[in-house]
């Protein structure tokens, strides 16, 4: 017999209340219990950073946390950013500047990028750099996610 | 992974050889043997729940012994399989008695090492090898010298602790008494091994955790 | 006159929705009542198997079924051999051994698939390999390039009388007659390590089988959607029509996408069929790691042949390449090293031998760059070795002996991947090389900056180095252009996309030939359902050969809408223009008529469709290029080494590439900002290494090193020359590859220019801290 | 790469945690930030019977000044609070340096201070740390508290003097000495990944120009975390010169660490890195105490 744990997690302004095994990864109740299919999972050993949310306002590895562990918690994924018809200003920022190729790793940019931008609105190129070093990215060589993070935080200041 | 070395033993050799008969001896440098079964004569299966650190797994293998001379060397073959990957491992053992009453081992041995231990593991293998084959002769060191001053006032062998997981290494104690029906030998290997094979075993699997 | 699309940078149409998440991957898609697949691995790099038990896996609650290579019956068979061997090379050996989808007999690979468990989720299938025992008699492991052939080695393949794959000898000239010319004649022995492609996606498959209407459905992250699809339906003993594969967003390729004969490919749909419920197959990367294939590591033994004044004579180079277990790629990779040795300089002799070795690791198969790396990694080392017997400058060696503009188009006389001789269709080497010269400051930085920083305790190096990019080979590629009756216009293509911007860029093309918005027209890849031919993304040829095609079909729909429009409008059809979704009467703007209303009148419900013409508009178009376009280009960089400690940091990195004629430069600079990051990774952190018992020990994050942001340098400075190609109308070529060539053989340049050792001369494509300092160390001793 | 199952307990206070690691034994763990843990539970490596996951016990999560001038630091504190906090900053500038450099910042959000001390990777920040700083531990267990100093603490690879119905409760940090610089020198192959070897560094003078005391801590160069005595036995009491940091530093690379050799790097590799960041540190750490 499973054992089966109740949690209470607002995802995105929504409280689900589910009742979980306490193995399961967080990225495996987002994306699966949830079906919130942005968040991304490409290593399931905290490395890559394509499944970075918001925890309680700050990034994390949701591959590398039981969903036990954020009971009670208030997360945010790349869906609570924009939408299609009108996009975040970080969302515009990487478009414009061609920060995405394949688009698998940009949620997990994402997300690191509004938790550096709350801290550091006007950031130097070497700072977006250091921001960004902790999420894997194969297609772009980081030099226009660099530039859209600056560019993020401009449009973000005018806003 | 190859790995080779000596120790010096502060006892003459027949003390030390026979050292590896007692299963106090084995009890705090083999932590976690759950059983030690023989097949025939010269081969043997074990079964150990290995955990050190945040790592643990359950482990059963098998060993054989050839050309033993005692008390001077001989060579183990052996193999442990787990769900975290497999392990296969010779080594030689050559006991020497020296001048000053000293007995020199040296060990030279060649283990392969498979699966998860193997692939995603490598990171930490050296540092942990070290410190367990440290450990393992700290371990055999102070039982000598509790034997040797037994033997001098007649009186009893002090137990004595391994310096980690002391726990296991009563639990096993108490097993390995249940054992006496074993033939040398294989007391013999069940004491080997941990310095061989099971202490490179516990280095590989011990080295696979962090990320 | 409308703007024109082709040319300009443009923001891409599929951005918005991968931005916000609302793309769909290949772990996006779940179906009602979904079962799901984990991968027993052998542990083992060499084993006879003796006995796979599998029934405490199967008596685990929630496991649906295990299977073994015995479950499979008569299904079960090696293959297919994805790429055939080159029969046109006289003398060629090629000895054919096609992946086992699951291990039968033998092992041959850590890693290699032994049983498959199907359960109700992927935790409890993970639980359920824990299970399965695999008892085994354990052969000795092979894996030395060299060693695998001699004669008393361990035979992979026991029905072989060796470990030779294939050997296929290539001469232009005669390097005997070189050797004789020559002055000075300088040998190496050079090494190219392994990398994986490491996509950020791993790989994965959802089959489908719907037996009311006799359809299968396979979603597939497959680089090449239609071979799949037919071998798919031939194992399955289907038509085509019954197999529909599709593409969905893909996270990346970068080669080892291409495979599909491995056991998700050819297992997962019989299951899903056995079965008759959804399956889900999602790799991990471990699993990603151990067997998905990886590419490099070659072993050369080169030689290059000189004049006194550094002209060259001829090259050598006699080369192991390893296909590890299996060789179901044919030797696409090691004939694009023969390719690519030589081609950007005059070269009169050259003989060049590829010695195929299996060996018991994982396949090797194209990863991007695909063979090239590697030739001109030895070109530009020799020349380097060269340049320092003759006591040369670095790019004044190369300098004197480019091919020159006079020189296109030139016939190398060896086959390539694509089984023609080469063809090195335009180019303009030197105008390369002098650019990127002039851009970082060669010789200011020789005479002055290097000099200054020497003096303040500083170690800084230059390095320059050539390379081209076979790319757009054939067989072909195809499409359908449709203009619809809304207006707006759909391309469908069976191409690939793994992030490369087709969206985009297929759609400009078509904009631009029918006078519509980019953003109205709709881009499909990689769906067998709505167009069925072509072959796979690969050799950087998509932008070519599909856009080509594209561009060909969508002046046949451009041809039939002015037909249509002129007998509405009553106007000969020179008179008409086409913009803004219209087609109107030149200087008559009110007399027009909208591409939407012509869509609808062109399949017309009552009357008749006279002789000619065809309804619709639609038109499909193929296009096969009798041999490949090559782009080229220069790669410089500047680097700051800390002689201490080995660790390195790029000051500066200057690239002129030259793909023709960009359809979207923003797009062209992503691809070679992506495959620069691959090549420095190459260079100095990513290697995939295999004991001395078989067992890969790169399989995680933590010991194979991805390139992060703070590894590349701050600014990739990118040059842009323009030679378009006389092959195709728009001077195309591709660009995919063209970043991650040069950097190993430049990087290694530049770090011995910074130590200034005389005796220091890096000898492998890739190294890390400590290699370098002990390169310093040796050095330094000798 | 899905864990193994598990049996769970979130308890809520210490008391509850105490009684559940004492009723487990063996067969239980404590999970904290588990960016160690999970990912080698992911990779089925670590299997753990029984997981104690200390997450909603809120008391263990916290930062307080110490009468001294010290500090004192929750177990469950994560890392980025510990990193961020203006206290930390005020009174062990080089702790805030240290913990920067652990891994990225996604990570540092959810680790925990007495996490990692608790696991004892060799190869991390915390440890050394602790063991520069000279810090208290505070064990816990049903049968009440035990005070370690860190230098006791670490007994090997992963290994530490905790029983298996113990908790490291908290860490204590005694103020920094006046007249004290620091330095931290790390040689990794990409940043944040693991040292290939590290040293921190702390030097305090007695008021005039000689040194009262050098402390240098290394890590990833040994079974774990290790102080070096021969930059102390040298220094102390003398004016220190370029060349003494130099002989202090070929000595600490040749007697005082024991780095091996793997993929990344050779031991003799290694050692020289030992040698190299030895001087760079004490020298940096004389230069800041001198300012």
């Amino acid at each position: 017999m499973t054992q089966k744990v109740k949690v209470a997690i607002t995802v995105n302004g929504t409280l689900y209340e589910r009742e979980v095994e306490p193995r399961l990864l967080l990225s495996d109740f987002i994306r699966h219990e949830l079906g919130l299919k942005g968040t991304h999972v490409g290593c399931e050993h905290g490395l890559c950073g394509a499944c970075t949310v918001l925890i309680d306002g700050h990034t994390a590895r949701s591959c590398t946390l039981f969903t036990v562990m954020v009971d009670g918690s208030d997360i945010k994924t790349v869906e609570s950013l924009g939408t299609m018809e009108e996009m975040h200003p970080i969302q515009e920022a990487f478009s414009e500047v061609h920060a995405l190729q394949c688009g698998f790793c940009t949620p997990g940019f994402l997300m690191t990028t509004v938790e550096f931008l709350e801290g550091n609105p006007n950031p130097t190129a070497e700072e977006a750099r250091e921001a960004i070093d902790g999420n894997f990215c194969r297609c772009t060589g980081y030099e226009n996610i660099v530039e859209a993070v600056q560019l993020a935080a401009k449009k973000m200041a005018a806003h | 992974m190859k790995i080779e070395g000596t120790h010096v033993f502060n006892g003459p050799r027949e003390d030390v050889w026979d050292m590896f008969y007692d299963p106090n001896v084995l009890a705090s440098a083999l932590p976690g043997a759950q059983k030690m079964e023989m097949v025939n004569e010269d081969e043997f299966k074990f079964d150990m729940n290995v955990r050190v650190g945040p790592v643990s797994g359950a482990f059963s293998g098998e060993l054989q012994l050839e050309n033993v001379v005692k008390p001077d060397s001989l060579t183990l073959k052996g193999g442990g399989k787990g769900a975290p990957g497999f392990l296969n491992g010779v080594g030689n053992i050559k006991f020497k008695e020296q001048e000053d009453g000293t007995t020199l081992m040296e060990y030279e041995g060649e283990v392969n090492i498979g699966g998860a231990l193997a692939s995603v593991g490598q990171r930490m293998i050296d540092s942990v090898a070290k410190s367990m084959i440290r450990t393992g002769f700290e371990t055999l060191d102070k039982a000598l010298v509790a034997r040797l001053a037994a033997k001098e006032s007649g009186s009893e062998v002090v137990d004595f602790k391994a310096p980690t997981e002391a726990q296991f290494a009563k639990e096993v104690a108490k097993d390995m008494v249940k054992m006496d029906n074993l033939s040398a030998e294989t007391k013999l290997i069940i004491y080997i091994v941990p310095v061989i094979a099971v202490i490179i075993l516990l280095a590989v699997i011990l080295n696979s955790c962090g990320a | 006159m409308a703007e024109k699309y082709v040319g300009k940078s443009i923001k891409r149409n599929e951005d918005r929705r991968l931005l916000t998440g609302n793309s769909t991957f290949i772990d996006d898609i779940n179906l009602p009542g979904m079962l799901h697949v984990a991968i027993k691995r052998s542990d083992f790099a060499h084993a006879k198997i003796n006995k796979i038990d599998v029934e405490k896996a199967k008596a685990l609650p929630g496991v649906v079924a295990v299977y073994t290579a015995e479950d499979l019956g008569d299904y079960w068979r090696p293959g297919p051999l994805q790429v055939p061997p080159p029969s046109v090379i006289k003398g060629a050996i090629f000895n054919a051994r096609p992946l086992e989808c699951i291990a039968k007999h033998k092992i041959r690979f850590s890693g290699e698939p032994v049983a498959v468990v199907v359960a109700e989720n992927r935790y409890i299938a993970e639980d359920a390999l824990d299970l399965i025992d695999l008892d085994v008699e354990i052969l000795p492991y092979v894996g030395d390039l060299e060693k695998t052939v001699a004669p008393d080695a361990p035979l992979i393949h026991e029905d072989l009388e060796s470990n030779l794959a294939a050997d296929v000898v290539q001469e232009v000239g005669s390097w005997e007659k070189a050797v004789a010319e020559a002055d000075v004649v300088v040998k190496k022995r050079l090494l190219v390590n392994r990398v994986a492609g490491a996509a950020l996606e791993n790989r994965g498959i959802v089959v489908n089988w719907d037996s009311n209407l006799s359809l299968l459905t396979v979603w597939a992250t497959t680089q090449g959607p239609i071979p799949m699809r037919n071998s798919i339906a031939k194992y399955l003993g289907l038509l085509e029509n019954q197999v529909r594969l599709i593409n969905p967003a893909i996270g990346g390729g970068f080669g080892p996408k291409i495979m599909s004969s491995q056991i998700d490919d050819v297992v997962i749909p019989w299951i899903a069929m056995k079965l008759k419920r959804p399956v889900k197959w999602i790799e991990d990367r471990r699993e990603n790691f151990l067997a998905t294939t990886s590419e490099r590591d070659q072993l050369h033994y080169a030689e290059i042949a000189l004049k006194k004044d550094g002209t060259i004579l001829g090259v050598k180079d006699i080369f192991y390449h390893n296909t590890g277990a299996y060789n179901p790629y044919g030797m696409t990779v090691p004939l694009n090293t023969q390719a690519h040795t030589v081609s950007n300089y005059r070269v009169p002799n050259f003989l060049t031998e590829i010695k195929m070795v299996f060996t018991n690791q994982m396949v090797v198969t194209p990863v991007r760059g695909a063979g090239r790396p590697q030739g001109v990694f030895v070109m530009e080392r020799l020349l380097d070795a060269a340049a320092d017997e003759l006591g040369m400058d670095k790019a004044e060696i190369r300098r004197i002996n480019l091919l020159q503009p006079e020189d296109f188009p030139l016939r190398t006389g060896i086959i390539g991947q694509d089984f023609v001789e080469g063809v090195l269709d335009s180019g303009n080497y030197p105008y390369a090389l002098e650019q990127t010269y002039e851009k970082i400051e060669y010789e200011k930085f020789k005479k002055e900056i290097q000099p200054k920083a020497r003096a303040e305790g500083k170690y800084k190096g230059i390095g320059i180095t050539m390379f081209t990019e076979g790319t757009a080979v054939g067989p072909y590629e195809g499409c359908k252009v449709l203009v619809g009756v809304t207006g707006k216009v759909s391309v469908v293509t069976a191409y690939s996309n793994q992030g490369q911007g087709h969206y985009t860029t297929f759609a400009q093309i078509a904009a631009d030939n029918l006078g519509v918005k980019v953003t109205d027209v709709d881009v499909v890849t990689g769906d067998s359902g709505q167009w069925s031919w072509g072959v796979g993304a690969f050799a950087s040829r998509g932008i070519t050969l599909v856009g080509t095609a594209i561009h060909n079909a969508s002046l046949k729909v451009r041809e039939k809408a002015l037909n249509l429009a002129s007998k509405l409008l009553e106007t000969p059809v020179d008179e008409l223009e086409m913009e803004d979704g219209v087609v109107r009467v030149a200087d008559m703007p009110e007399k027009f008529i909208s591409l939407g209303d012509l869509a609808m009148r062109s399949n017309p419900t009552r009357g008749t469709v006279e002789p000619g013409m065809e309804p619709g508009l639609e038109a499909a178009s193929y296009y096969g290029p009798p041999h490949g376009a090559t782009g080229f280009g220069c790669l410089a960089m500047i680097v700051d080494v800390d002689p201490e400690t080995g660790k390195i940091k790029i000051d500066r990195l200057v690239v002129t590439d030259d793909c023709g004629q960009p359809v979207n430069p923003m797009v062209v600079d992503g691809q070679l900002h992506g495959g620069l990051q691959m090549g420095i990774g190459e260079a100095f952190y990513e290697n995939l290494v295999y004991d001395d018992y078989g067992q890969l020990v790169t399989a995680s994050f933590m010991d194979y090193l991805f390139p992060q942001a703070t590894d590349m340098p701050d600014k990739f400075e990118i040059i842009h020359s323009q030679t378009k190609s006389p092959l195709n109308p728009l001077g195309i070529k591709g660009v995919g590859e063209a970043g991650a060539i040069a950097p190993p053989a430049c990087m290694m340049q530049a770090f011995e220019d910074a130590l200034g050792l005389k005796d220091m001369f890096i000898t492998e494509s890739s190294i890390n801290p400590s290699k370098l300092y002990h390169y310093v160390q040796k050095a330094k001793s000798a | 790469m899905k864990p193994a199952p598990f049996d769970y307990y979130a308890p809520t206070s210490v008391e509850e945690a105490l009684d559940k690691l004492t009723e487990l034994g063996y067969s239980g763990k404590v999970l904290a930030g588990g960016q160690s843990l999970i990912p080698a539970m992911n990779f089925r490596m670590a299997r753990p019977t029984a997981l104690v996951d200390l997450n909603k016990v809120k008391e263990l999560s916290y930062i307080k000044p110490t009468a001294d001038g010290g500090l004192a630091i929750g177990t469950m504190t994560r890392d980025s609070v510990v990193e961020e906090d203006l206290l930390v900053s005020e009174r062990f500038p080089i702790l805030v340096k240290t913990i920067k450099h652990i891994a990225h910042k996604q990570i540092r959000n959810r680790g925990t201070f007495g996490g990692a001390i608790a696991h004892a990777d060799p190869a991390a920040q915390l440890p050394a740390a602790v063991l520069l700083l000279d810090a208290n531990l505070k064990v816990l267990s049903k049968s009440g508290e035990r005070w370690v100093k860190a230098e006791d603490f670490f007994i090997g690879p992963f290994m530490t003097v905790l029983e298996p119905e113990e908790m490291l409760a908290e860490v204590v940090l005694p103020p920094m000495a006046p007249n004290t610089g620091a330095s931290y020198q790390q040689v990794s192959r990409q940043k944040g990944g693991y040292a290939q070897a590290a040293v921190i560094s702390t030097v305090t003078f007695d008021g005039s120009d000689r040194v009262k005391e050098a402390r240098v801590a290394l890590f990833s160069v040994g079974e774990s975390a290790l102080l070096a005595n021969k930059p102390n036995q040298v220094l102390a009491g003398q004016v220190p010169t370029a060349e003494a940091i130099e002989e202090v530093a070929a000595y600490v690379a040749k007697n005082e660490c024991d780095p091996g050799t793997d993929i990344h790097g050779t031991e003799e590799y290694r050692r020289n890195l030992v040698h190299v960041l030895v001087r760079r540190a004490l020298t940096e750490a004389v230069q800041q105490a001198k300012k």
